[in-house]
């Protein structure tokens, strides 16, 4: 630019003070927050196939979830173990809780306190749905399971024996269960699911996982993994599904919805603003050339 | 002899860690092993200079700004102490355009964050386990001052990513030459790829040309050139490090060995 | 990738993470508390056993290991909807097969035909027995072999190529570093970001202002490290000849002490050992955010005219680089953190890619010995370019005649490139 | 002066004031958290006491964090413990009754020898521990590179360029192969020092450029969504925990 010619405002616009996109930006993720902006999510395959198998299993059905992460990672996984659970509840399916995490059987809990108890009251602890908790033994664990439960579970997590829970007496081993859902991407995690009980034992075995993990697993996809949810947009979509299809769920909190807004918008607003820097770039650029030619 | 003696060494340890790799037999098998524990080792003793370090910066500016302010309070006249807590704001925080050592404060945070959360840690204050327990038991004072005060601090300074990428796009995404346009076109369809908008913009296209439906093209971007670009980078810097390991080993490259004269 | 390659791999996978479980569990000597599959066994129909059972020791290792293999049961073949399913197959082993009871050392998984049982003592010799299991309790053992041994081994075969490969590339990179220092001219191609170095300390030393330096984020065990610190040292020898202020925040001790080193040298050759001043190079924290957060402290406050960032990065390197970028800073980064790169790029002048951050130290050293071993590097690209040449034109050869032995000799090639 | 200090004096009382009806209503502890998260943030606008004071907040309380760490976990069990296992039998009860591992020697003298620059005597034998260092690094970088990154990533760039699929070609397949195999080839192109990139030479070596920009136009746009959720999450924090204004 010449010196002395007054800026124009596309000048102004290709210097934009950075804090002016530091504003839009904080801005783009305050309001959906506040206002709690949700864009409908379309289901994937991927994520569409776990919540179709969920949905058409008949009632009375078992399915084992396993919780596999520790908090650094529950603002990630727990949206998708939230609606999963909700959805594993309404189709009135057994639900048996475990964990290959330490830090899973809390989490766990937790989760029963915050959504079985309050919202689902009829569901019985023992008869419909059970924590039977953590073991060590990672994989080695999955691997003895696979044969014999009892052989590594004697109690649930409130002490009971395993063999006076009315809902334990039809399991002998992992091959009981109709669909086994696994969460966390760690080690252990869904990929040791798949590998050790999934394929020898041939139960289908589901998972949620970080969005940082997802793609290492979507190699097992479809043959060995019946489907994947990665990361909050993945949660979002399980969500979305489980709204549409169950209209009571209409007021149920949706975290990976919620994210997801925040997310949209904030990536709409970064592309808009390469879009204005470009307009302005090549504005005054014109302008610079016309301007020498004179 | 200063120089020699470490060259020798640096040679000696560098190859016979890399024959070591080649022989599986004891004791060559685990040596790779053993001294990267011994890094380790070596790193906490290290703590000493850099913790050393850390006390000699921020009580040097302690100390000297604490005598200036009160030197400046004095000269004020009057009763020196009492003009020092009326005017402790300046005397004390006024370090940010003043740099007449009148930022001691900040130092003084520094050094009570320090002391404070080493006596915590150390003594393993408040841990329910006593002496045997785990350091970072969740309710011990040494895990309450990591979640309740270096949680925050560090998710923040981790968030404020959030905002720079934002105004680094903006800035540097201009499609001022075929290579940046290059950079600007394909972050420009990734991130369309992540949002709904992606979907919506292409979704009217025939199935036919599904290939060409942003979330596909930005997978397919992904995991093929992507891919392709990172195989690049990771084969240069594999012989790039080869190389530098070598130089280093044989002694070509000992700058950071320091020098014989001093 | 090839499935089965892929499956053997998580097989091994299995079996080794199987095998630490089962060293968890039980002494080597003391038979297994718990017989996972024996005691769920009602009598049911055994499955037909594993046959040709051998046991080996495991090559390329440091004893303590010997592997099983076996051709598998008749019956293991796969899921079957009636009839008899094999759900894999469990190892056992005693030290005394007419004496002492075998005990479970591991279980394969169903199709498998090999065990790695690393658990034995190079002292005393084993037999093994491989019983096959099938869904219903069935049982069925083979035949019992051994005595066999394990030892430990003086050269790791499943190394081979990565020791003639490593050789092939050490040698040219002697080999060159040989010739250059015997006077043989090299050309260089010019890499901007090293070329803007001096015209960056140039501007810093006008202005009068401080040059920041930042050697990443890690310890001196990070080979990136080591390149920024010696970059550093190249850096620094400007600037005390230039006398600009230079300011190095580290992140680890280590490096805080060898920065130093480093720093003082490059005074001394330049004959003005009095000017360095140990204030130089100070510590901030180990932790990645607090030592970024005093970094972008240090950069408003300070204004450097010129920041450096070489070595390892992680997240940090956007809130760096963004602030630096935002007090006006020349700004010269170079890192081998894929994930990092582009946000070096986007928003630092100059950035050294991957490679040419290694290379950076030998460019600035200007000594023919050091840029030598560039030379060599190329020679390693070569190698690997021809290597990927021969396998894609085999490959895609194999796939349009659809032979057999084509196919077998680019497998070769490419297996010459295994890791084990 | 007088004016700016009576301005400042009065932005401190409201911010105590406001930390104090805060804690009042919220508790100490999230509180602090809800400051020290504004105090970062108020980076974005400009350098402030507010920024300044937290940032050497954490460096105090980070350095000393990573110290404690460093001793109860590497010092204590990895070096004291195996070289005179009875002495940590308060903090480590597992590990007291294993025999001495005397190896253990070696690091102990190292990070002795690397004090000594604090001596005033021959401050250079802390060179030997830096030697060491290196050395180590250098010889055990060299074998993992070598076996990881270039071995494995020229294993896996085999592909074949036409890929037939019951002998039809499966054109999608063949297609990023081939951007594969000239991505790889021309991007190793690019970082050729010893050779002029010129001619045919200079053309793959363009071709390499735009290969890695596509890779770092990818990987950018790819890590705007983990940053985006980072600060979700401390908006959510902020307006949600700390405000009670999300739902």
């Amino acid at each position: 630019m010449p010196n002395g010619t007054p800026q124009t405002f596309m000048d102004k616009v290709q210097a934009l003070d950075r804090r002016v996109v530091f504003l839009f930006i904080a801005l783009a993720v305050a309001i959906p927050l506040l206002f709690n902006v949700v864009f409908s999510e379309q289901v994937s395959p991927i994520v569409g196939s776990i919540f179709e198998r969920v949905d058409n299993l008949p009632e009375g059905s078992k399915v084992l979830l396993s919780f596999d992460y520790s908090p650094s990672t529950v603002p990630e996984i727990q949206p998708m173990v939230d609606a999963t659970i909700r959805h594993a509840a309404t189709k009135n399916l057994d639900i048996y809780i475990m964990a290959l995490w330490p830090t899973g059987q809390n989490i766990a809990d937790e989760t029963i306190h915050r959504i079985l108890e309050p919202e689902f009251p009829d569901y019985q602890y023992g008869e419909d749905y059970v924590n039977i908790g953590y073991k060590s033994g990672n994989q080695g664990l999955i691997n003895v399971i696979l044969t014999d439960l009892k052989k590594m579970y004697t109690t649930d997590v409130r002490g009971t024996a395993i063999d006076s829970i009315p809902m334990m007496a039809s399991i002998r081993n992992l091959r009981n269960f109709d669909m086994i859902l696994a969460f966390g991407g760690g080690f252990p995690g869904v990929k040791e699911w798949v590998l050790f009980a999934g394929d020898p034992g041939n139960v289908p075995v589901a998972g949620g996982v970080t969005a940082v993990s997802a793609p290492l697993l979507y190699p097992y996809y479809p043959s060995q993994l019946l489907g994947l949810m990665g990361g909050i947009k993945g949660a979002a979509e399980y969500e979305a599904e489980l709204m549409r299809r169950y209209p009571r769920f209409e007021t149920a909190t949706t975290p990976g919805l919620d994210m997801m807004g925040p997310q949209a918008v904030a990536h709409i607003v970064i592309m808009l603003f390469i879009v204005i820097g470009n307009v302005a770039y090549f504005a005054t650029r014109k302008k610079q050339t016309t301007g020498r030619g004179a | 002899m200063r120089r020699q003696v470490p060259l020798i060494i640096t040679f000696v340890v560098g190859s016979v860690l890399i024959i070591a790799a080649f022989i599986p037999h004891y004791p060559f098998g685990r040596l790779g092993e053993n001294f990267s524990l011994y890094f380790d080792i070596i790193a906490v003793f290290a703590f000493i200079l850099g913790g050393g370090n850390l006390i000699r910066i921020h009580g040097g500016k302690f100390t000297r700004g604490i005598k200036l302010s009160i030197a400046a309070a004095k000269k004020t006249g009057g009763f020196w102490p009492l003009t020092f807590l009326i005017e402790f704001p300046f005397l004390a925080f006024g370090g940010l355009e003043d740099k007449r050592g009148r930022d001691w404060f900040f130092s003084f945070i520094t050094l009570a964050g320090f002391v404070a959360m080493l006596y915590v840690g150390l003594f393993k204050i408040g841990n329910p386990d006593g002496w045997g327990g785990n350091v970072t038991h969740p309710l011990s004072t040494f895990q309450q001052f990591y979640i309740y005060m270096f949680n925050p601090l560090q998710a923040t300074m981790y968030a404020l990513l959030a905002f720079f990428v934002a105004s680094a796009s903006y800035r540097a995404f201009r499609a001022k030459s075929p290579e940046a346009t290059i950079l600007l076109a394909t972050a420009f369809i990734i991130l369309l790829g992540r949002t709904p908008a992606g979907a919506y913009a292409t979704g009217w296209m025939p199935e036919s040309l599904s290939f060409l439906h942003v979330p596909n093209l930005a997978n397919w971007i992904m995991a093929v050139p992507n891919l392709a670009g990172q195989r690049a980078i990771l084969i240069g810097i594999a012989l790039g490090v080869i190389a530098m390991s070598l130089r280093v080993i044989l002694g070509v490259e000992r700058t950071y060995l320091g020098s014989d004269r001093e | 990738m090839n499935r089965s390659f892929v499956r053997s791999i998580l097989l091994l996978l299995a079996v080794t993470a199987w095998a630490v479980f089962a060293v968890a569990q039980d002494d080597t000597t003391q038979p297994a508390p718990a017989d996972t599959l024996q005691e769920t066994a009602p009598v049911a129909e055994a499955p037909a056993p594993a046959t040709n059972v051998r046991g080996e020791d495991t090559p390329g290792d440091e004893g303590g290991s010997i592997t099983v293999f076996w051709d598998q049961s008749a019956d293991d073949t796969g899921i079957d909807a009636e009839g008899i399913t094999v759900i894999g197959y469990e190892i056992r082993r005693t030290i005394d097969a007419d004496n002492v009871p075998f005990h479970s050392v591991g279980f394969a998984a169903p199709g498998s035909e090999r065990f790695e049982d690393a658990t034995t003592s190079d002292d005393s010799t084993y037999y093994y027995v491989v019983v096959t299991a099938s869904r219903d309790g069935g049982r069925a053992e083979s035949d019992v072999i051994g005595p066999v041994q394990s030892s430990p081994q003086w050269f790791n075969t499943n190394r081979t190529n990565v020791f003639i490969i490593g050789l092939i590339i050490s040698a040219a990179i002697l080999y060159f570093i040989a010739s250059a220092r015997k006077g043989k001219q090299l050309f260089i191609r010019r890499i901007a970001g090293l070329e803007a170095v001096h015209d960056a300390i140039g501007r810093a030393t006008e202005m009068g202002r401080p040059i920041l330096y930042i050697p990443g984020i890690q310890d001196m065990d990070d080979v990136q490290t080591v390149a920024g610190v010696t970059i550093l040292g190249y850096v620094a020898r400007t600037i005390a000849e230039y006398d600009t202020r230079i300011d190095v925040p580290t992140s680890r001790s280590i490096v805080m002490s060898t920065a130093r080193e480093t720093i003082k040298a490059a005074y001394i050759s330049v004959g003005r050992p009095d000017a360095y001043s140990d204030d130089a190079v100070h510590y901030v924290t180990d932790e990645q955010f607090g030592y970024v957060a005093a970094v972008d402290g240090i950069m408003v406050r300070d204004k450097p005219a010129t920041c450096f960032y070489m070595g390892a990065f992680f997240a940090e390197s956007l809130i760096m680089a963004e602030t630096g970028n935002s007090i006006g800073a020349i700004q010269i980064a170079g890192t081998a953190m894929p994930a990092q790169l582009p946000f070096f790029v986007a928003a630092c002048d100059y950035t050294l890619i991957g490679e040419e951050l290694f290379a950076a130290s030998a460019y600035l050293s200007n000594e023919p010995k050091q840029l030598g071993s560039l030379k060599g590097q190329d020679v390693g690209k070569l190698v690997a370019m021809l290597a990927i040449l021969a396998g894609v034109g085999l490959f895609t050869l194999a796939q349009l005649t659809g032979a057999e032995t084509i196919n077998n000799a680019a497998q070769w090639v490419q297996d010459q490139f295994l890791l084990n | 002066m007088e004016r700016r200090a009576i301005w400042y004096l009065l932005g401190f009382l409201v911010v105590v004031l406001a930390f104090v009806v805060s804690t009042a209503l919220k508790g100490f502890y999230i509180t602090l958290g809800a400051f020290l998260t504004l105090s970062i943030l108020s980076f974005l606008y400009k350098d402030n006491i507010f920024y300044k004071a937290a940032e050497h907040l954490f460096v105090g309380v980070s350095a000393a964090y990573w110290m404690t760490m460093g001793f109860w976990t590497v010092l204590i069990p990895n070096l004291i413990g195996k070289l005179h296992p009875p002495i940590v039998r308060p903090f480590v009860p597992a590990i007291a009754d294993q025999p001495a591992n005397y190896f253990y020697l070696i690091p102990a003298v190292l990070g002795i020898m690397l004090l000594w620059r604090l001596s005033p005597k021959g401050p250079w034998i802390s060179r030997w521990s830096l030697a060491f260092i290196v050395g180590t690094t250098a010889g055990l970088n060299f074998i993992r590179y070598m076996a990881s990154d270039l071995l494995g990533q020229i294993n896996s760039s085999m592909v074949p360029l036409v890929v037939l699929e019951n002998g039809s070609l499966d054109t999608l397949t063949s297609i990023s192969n081939i951007v594969i195999f000239l991505g790889v080839f021309c991007g190793l192109i690019y970082f050729f020092f010893s050779k002029e990139h010129k001619g045919a030479f200079g053309v793959g070596s363009r071709i390499g450029i735009w290969i890695l920009m596509i890779t770092f136009g990818a990987g950018f746009g790819y890590t705007v969504m983990a940053r985006i959720s980072l600060l979700v999450g401390r908006f959510q924090f902020l307006l949600g925990d700390w405000l009670g204004l999300l739902g």
